[in-house]
C-alpha cells in the first residue's frame, strides 16, 4: 500500500458517516457495523502506512497537485501515532447506545481527528477542526438532559468566536505570506513572520485552537460539558480530542512561529491553566468537575512542556500528553460509574475492587507516583523547563510541582472518601460490564508501560526528533520529485510577476 | 468607484451597529441581512463574483430565513421591543450597552 | 464591570487589528501560491473559473470537509428539535394566501431550472453547487411555506444527502484507484470554456449541489416544523 | 490632504465587522442577538479573508476567452471563503436550534440567566444540595 491511500483513512469515515443515518432508518445495526468496519478500515490503512514508512516520513499530495498550490498530508511519528489513536480511541469509546445520526456523527469526528493529525495546511486544519467542532456540539447536544443543549449552546459560542479569531490569524499568516502550506511557511517564516504581525498571527491562531485545547482563557466551557454528558463522550473530548488540537498548536509552533515570545505566551497561558484548573478542581465537590478541571489543569501543564524549545520539549509534552489521553477517558468512564457528589459516594468503593483499584492506579498514575508513566512525564517536563533556565521557565517548573501536591490533595480526599469505612445514604449501582472493559484496558497499558519505559523513551526522542527537524518537514513537502521544477518560493519575492512585493515596500500605504 | 466603495462600507458597519444596539430583534434581523448585502456588494468590487454570490444567496438569503423563522417560533415575532417582555429573574441588563 | 472588561478587550483589539494594517501588503499580497494556480489551473484542471479549480481541485478535500461540516450541522438540528417532536398545531396551520401560493407554484420550476444552471455551470462562470444547491432548496421549501401541511419527506432527503455524500467520496476513491491520488481530476479536461469540460469537477459539483440541497431543505422544514418554543 | 487608499477603506470595514461582531459576543445577553453577533463577526473575518487576495487593478479569476485579459485577483481566498460562508451558516443553524431547545426546556433566552440555571441544573444532577453561601460561582468557571 502506498503512502497515498493514506486519505482513506480520512475519506472512509466519512463516507460511512454520510451513509448511516439513512441506512440507519432501515437497520440501526447495520448502521452500527459500518461504522465499525470504516474505523477499523481506517486503523488498517494508518497501521500498514507505518509499518511501511518505519520511521521515515512521507507527504502525500492530495488530488495529486503539487504541495504549495494544493493540499499536502505529512506523515511523520507523531502525526501517525496520533492519527492512529483517533479509530482505536473511537472504537473504544463507540456510544453503543445511541442512534444512526449519533453514530455518524462520531464517524464524522473520528475523520476530522485524523485529519487534524495528518494535515500540513493551515486552512485544511482549520475546516478539520471546524468539522470537529460542529460533530461534538452535535454528540453534547444529542444527550436527552437539557443541561447538556445548554451546554452546547454556551460551547457552541464560544467555540465559534475562538474560530473566529483563527480565521483573523490565517487571513494575517496569508496576507504576509501567500501560502497555506506549513513547509512552505516555514522556508518563509524567517524572512515575513518573525515581526509583531507574527506574533500577532500566532496570537490569533493560539486562542481560536485553544478553544479545543481546554488552553486557559476559554475553556468555559469545560466543566459544563463534561459533566453534562455521557462518560464515554467526555473521555473521548478530553482524550482525544483536545490532544489533536494541541498537536496542531506544536506544529505552528515548530514550523511557522519559531520565536522565543511564542513559546512564552503559551507557557504564560498554560502556567495560568494549570492555577486556575487544579484550584477548582480542588474545591470541585462532585466527581465528574473534578475531573473536568483537572483536565484543564493537566492540559496546562501539556502546553508548558511544549513551550520549551526543541526535543526535550516535545519528548516531555508527548509524555505528558499521552499518559492524559491514556488516564483521563477511564477515569470519566469510572465517573460515570460512580458519579455524583464526593460526600455521596463514602464507601462506595468498597465492594467494587476491581474499579477502586484501577482508581487508585490512575490516581497516583495523574499525581505522579514514582514508579507509574505519570511521574516520568512529569518529571520530564520540570527537568527540561529547568534546563532552559529563563525565568519564566523556572516559574513553570515551581507550578507543576506545586501542582502536582494540590491533585494529590484532591485525589487522595476523593479516594479517602470511596474506600471510606462507614456507608453512605445511598450505595449507587455498578452498572454496565463495558465501561469497566475499557477502563481495565487503559490500566494494564498504564502498568505494562512501565516494564517498557526504556523503548517507549527511545520511540518519543525519535519522535520528538523527527518533530523538530523543519529542514527534514520542508524537504519531505516541497522537495519531492517533480516539485521543486517551478516553486514560486525559490523566485525572489521582491520580482515575482506583477503583484508579488516585499513586504515592507508598500507605497500606497506610505502614502 | 472610489466613493461608492466607501458607501456600501458604510452602510455595512452602520448596519452592523444596528445589528447589536436595535431593541427590537426582528428588526437586528433586518439590519444582518443588510450587512450580507452590502457585503456582497463588496465582494463584487474586490472582483469576488463567486463570493459575492455565495454571500447573497447565503449570508442574506438562507441564514435570514433561518433566523426568522427561529424567532417566528421563539414568538419573538413583531416589532416590539424585545428586551423586556421576558418575565425572568435577570433582565436583559447590557443588552443595549 | 463586565462590559467595561469587555469593551477594553474589543477596542484593544480593534487599535490592535489597525495598526497592524501600516505593515501588511495590503493591495499588493505576495501570491506566492495564487500566482501557481493562475499560471496553471486552466491547464490542469480544464475549469475556465478558478475558483472552481480550486475549491474542487487543489482544495478538493476542504470541500469535502466542508459538506461534512454541513451534514453534521443539519444532523445535529435533527438530534436537537428531533424528528418525532411534530408540531401539534402543525395541522391548523392556515394556508398561505392566493399571492403566496401562486407565487410558489410559478417560481417552483423556475428556481429548479436556475439552480440547476448555476450549479452545471460552475466550472465556467461565477456560481457552483453551494449557490445552486441553496436555490433548489429554496424551490422545495417555497412551496412549505404556502402549505405547511405537506412536509419534506425526511427519509427521502436522507437518501439524497447521503447518497451525494457518497457520490462525491466515490468520485475521490476512483480516482485513488486510478491515479493513486484521491480526488484527482479525472476524464478528459475538454475544450476550456465548453459544458462538458473539466473532467470529474462538473460531476462534483452536481453532487455538492445536491447534497447542500437536500441538507438545506431538510434543515429548514424541521425548523419549521418544530414546535413554538415557549408552549 | 489624501484620501486613503481603497483597501485601507476596505481593510478598516473587514477590521470594524470583526470588532463589532465579537463586541457583540461578549457584551450581549439576548441568545438570538449572540448568535446574530456572531454572523456579523464571521462576516468582518471573510472579509478581511477575500482582501488578502486583491490587487489593484485586477479582474476575476475567470477566464473568458482565451487569453486572460491582465493581472487576476488571487483565487486562493476566494475558495477559502466560500467555505467559511458555509461552514458559518451551518454553524448558526446549529446554534438556532439549540437557542429554540433551551429555550423550551429552560424558558430563557437570556445568557446570564442560562447560565445560573446551568449551574443549579449540574448540582442538581451531581446530588449537590442547592446552596445559596456558595462562594460566588464565577470564581469557579475559569473564563
Amino acid at each position: 500500500m502506498t503512502a497515498d491511500a493514506v486519505t482513506l483513512a480520512v475519506a472512509l469515515p466519512l463516507l460511512a458517516g454520510f451513509l448511516s443515518p439513512a441506512l440507519g432508518r432501515s437497520s440501526r445495526t447495520a448502521a452500527q457495523w459500518l461504522g465499525w468496519a470504516a474505523l477499523a478500515a481506517s486503523a488498517a490503512v494508518l497501521w500498514s502506512v507505518w509499518v511501511r514508512l518505519d520511521g521515515g516520513t512521507a507527504a502525500v499530495a492530495v488530488g495529486g497537485f503539487r504541495p504549495p498550490l494544493g493540499i499536502a498530508f505529512y506523515l511523520d511519528g507523531m502525526a501517525l501515532l496520533f492519527a492512529l489513536a483517533v479509530p482505536v480511541v473511537t472504537l473504544l469509546f463507540w456510544p453503543r447506545a445511541g442512534t444512526p445520526q449519533q453514530f455518524a456523527l462520531t464517524l464524522v469526528l473520528a475523520a476530522a481527528a485524523t485529519g487534524l493529525a495528518l494535515s500540513g495546511d493551515i486552512f485544511n486544519l482549520y475546516v478539520f477542526y471546524e468539522l470537529t467542532a460542529v460533530a461534538s456540539f452535535g454528540l453534547v447536544a444529542a444527550h436527552e438532559a437539557r443541561r447538556a443543549q445548554a451546554a452546547a449552546l454556551r460551547y457552541l459560542l464560544l467555540s465559534a468566536a475562538g474560530s473566529v479569531l483563527l480565521l483573523a490569524g490565517i487571513a494575517v499568516v496569508y496576507l504576509r505570506t501567500g501560502t497555506l502550506n506549513l513547509a512552505h511557511l516555514a522556508t518563509l517564516a524567517p524572512e515575513r513572520l518573525q515581526d509583531p504581525v507574527g506574533l500577532a498571527a500566532f496570537a490569533l491562531m493560539l486562542l481560536g485552537l485553544g478553544v479545543k485545547a481546554e488552553l486557559f482563557p476559554v475553556n468555559g466551557w469545560v466543566p459544563e460539558v463534561y459533566s453534562s454528558v455521557s462518560g464515554r463522550l467526555a473521555g473521548l473530548l478530553a482524550g482525544l480530542v483536545s490532544k489533536l488540537a494541541v498537536l496542531v498548536v506544536v506544529r505552528a509552533l515548530v514550523l511557522v512561529f519559531p520565536r522565543p515570545e511564542a513559546a512564552e505566551l503559551m507557557l504564560v497561558l498554560g502556567t495560568l491553566g494549570i492555577v486556575v484548573g487544579e484550584l477548582a478542581a480542588w474545591r470541585a465537590r462532585d466527581l465528574r468537575r473534578q475531573f473536568a478541571f483537572s483536565s484543564i489543569g493537566q492540559l496546562g501543564i501539556v502546553f508548558v512542556a511544549f513551550s520549551v524549545p526543541g526535543p526535550a520539549g516535545i519528548v516531555a509534552g508527548l509524555a505528558v500528553a499521552l499518559h492524559h489521553l491514556l488516564t483521563k477517558p477511564a477515569l470519566f468512564l469510572l465517573a460515570e460509574r460512580w458519579g455524583g457528589a464526593i460526600e455521596g459516594l463514602r464507601g462506595a468503593g468498597r465492594g467494587q475492587w476491581l474499579a477502586s483499584t484501577l482508581f487508585i492506579l490512575f490516581a497516583l498514575s495523574l499525581v505522579g507516583v514514582p514508579p507509574l508513566p505519570g511521574f516520568w512525564a512529569k518529571l520530564l517536563t520540570v527537568m527540561s523547563l529547568m534546563e532552559q533556565g529563563t525565568g519564566p521557565a523556572r516559574a513553570g517548573a515551581v507550578v507543576v510541582m506545586a501542582a502536582t501536591v494540590v491533585e494529590a490533595a484532591y485525589l487522595f480526599r476523593t479516594l479517602g472518601v470511596l474506600l471510606a469505612r462507614e456507608s453512605g445514604a445511598e450505595s449507587p449501582q455498578p452498572h454496565r460490564g463495558p465501561d469497566l472493559a475499557t477502563a481495565s484496558l487503559a490500566g494494564l497499558i498504564l502498568v505494562g508501560s512501565v516494564f517498557a519505559l526504556r523503548p517507549l523513551g527511545d520511540g518519543l526522542k525519535a519522535l520528538a526528533a523527527q518533530a523538530v527537524d523543519v529542514d527534514g518537514y520542508v524537504r519531505t513537502v516541497l522537495g519531492g520529485p517533480g516539485m521543486a521544477v517551478s516553486h514560486p518560493a525559490s523566485q525572489a519575492p521582491g520580482g515575482a510577476g506583477g503583484g508579488a512585493r516585499v513586504a515592507h515596500v508598500p507605497p500606497e500605504i506610505a502614502s | 468607484m472610489y466613493w461608492i466603495t466607501v458607501l456600501v462600507v458604510a452602510v455595512m458597519v452602520l448596519s452592523a451597529l444596528a445589528v447589536l444596539l436595535l431593541p427590537n430583534l426582528l428588526a437586528a434581523v433586518a439590519a444582518s441581512s443588510v450587512v450580507s448585502l452590502a457585503l456582497s456588494v463588496v465582494f463584487v468590487i474586490v472582483r469576488a463574483p463567486d463570493v459575492a454570490m455565495t454571500e447573497a444567496a447565503v449570508g442574506a438569503g438562507l441564514s435570514g430565513v433561518i433566523l426568522v423563522l427561529a424567532l417566528r417560533r421563539l414568538g419573538l415575532w413583531g416589532l416590539g421591543d424585545d428586551n423586556r417582555p421576558q418575565p425572568e429573574r435577570f433582565s436583559g441588563t447590557g443588552d443595549d450597552a | 464591570m463586565r462590559n467595561f472588561t469587555s469593551l477594553l478587550f474589543a477596542g484593544g483589539l480593534g487599535f490592535f487589528l489597525l495598526v497592524l494594517a501600516a505593515d501588511l501588503p495590503l493591495g499588493a499580497p505576495p501570491m506566492l501560491a495564487g500566482q501557481g494556480v493562475l499560471a496553471e489551473g486552466a491547464a490542469a484542471t480544464g475549469a475556465a473559473n478558478l475558483v472552481t479549480a480550486v475549491v474542487l481541485a487543489y482544495r478538493g478535500i476542504d470541500t469535502l470537509g466542508e459538506l461534512s461540516i454541513l451534514f453534521a450541522a443539519a444532523a445535529g438540528v435533527g438530534l436537537v428539535l428531533g424528528r418525532a417532536r411534530r408540531r401539534p398545531d402543525a395541522e391548523a396551520d392556515p394556508e398561505g394566501g392566493f399571492i403566496l401560493l401562486a407565487a410558489a407554484d410559478l417560481l417552483f420550476p423556475l428556481l429548479v431550472i436556475v439552480g440547476l444552471y448555476i450549479v452545471l455551470h460552475g466550472h465556467l462562470t461565477p456560481g457552483g453547487g453551494f449557490q445552486g444547491g441553496v436555490v433548489l432548496a429554496a424551490a422545495f421549501f417555497l412551496p412549505l411555506l404556502g402549505r405547511p401541511r405537506n412536509a419534506l419527506d425526511h427519509a427521502v432527503i436522507g437518501w439524497i444527502e447521503g447518497l451525494a455524500g457518497a457520490v462525491f467520496v466515490g468520485i475521490g476513491l476512483w480516482a485513488l484507484a486510478a491515479r493513486g491520488e484521491f480526488l484527482a481530476p479525472l476524464l478528459g479536461k475538454g475544450t476550456l470554456g465548453a459544458l462538458f469540460s473539466a473532467g470529474t469537477l462538473p460531476l462534483l459539483y452536481i453532487a455538492v449541489g445536491l447534497k447542500v440541497g437536500a441538507e438545506i431543505a431538510g434543515l429548514m422544514s424541521t425548523l419549521q416544523e418544530t414546535e413554538a418554543a415557549g408552549s | 490632504m489624501s484620501l486613503p487608499p481603497l483597501e485601507i477603506v476596505l481593510y478598516a470595514g473587514a477590521v470594524s465587522l470583526l470588532i463589532i461582531g465579537l463586541a457583540g459576543l461578549v457584551m450581549s445577553e439576548h441568545l438570538v442577538r449572540l448568535v446574530l453577533a456572531l454572523g456579523v463577526a464571521e462576516a468582518g473575518g471573510n472579509l478581511l479573508l477575500v482582501l488578502t487576495g486583491f490587487r489593484q487593478g485586477a479582474v476575476a479569476p475567470i477566464l473568458l476567452g482565451a487569453a486572460p485579459s491582465g493581472p487576476m485577483v488571487d483565487p486562493i481566498p476566494q475558495a477559502l471563503v466560500l467555505t467559511a460562508i458555509v461552514i458559518g451558516v451551518g454553524v448558526q443553524a446549529l446554534a438556532l436550534a439549540l437557542v429554540l431547545r433551551v429555550r423550551r426546556a429552560y424558558g430563557t433566552v437570556h445568557m446570564s440567566a442560562l447560565r445560573a440555571r446551568l449551574v443549579e441544573d449540574l448540582d442538581e444532577a451531581a446530588g449537590l444540595p442547592p446552596e445559596g453561601s456558595r462562594e460566588a460561582p464565577g470564581v469557579e468557571r475559569p473564563v
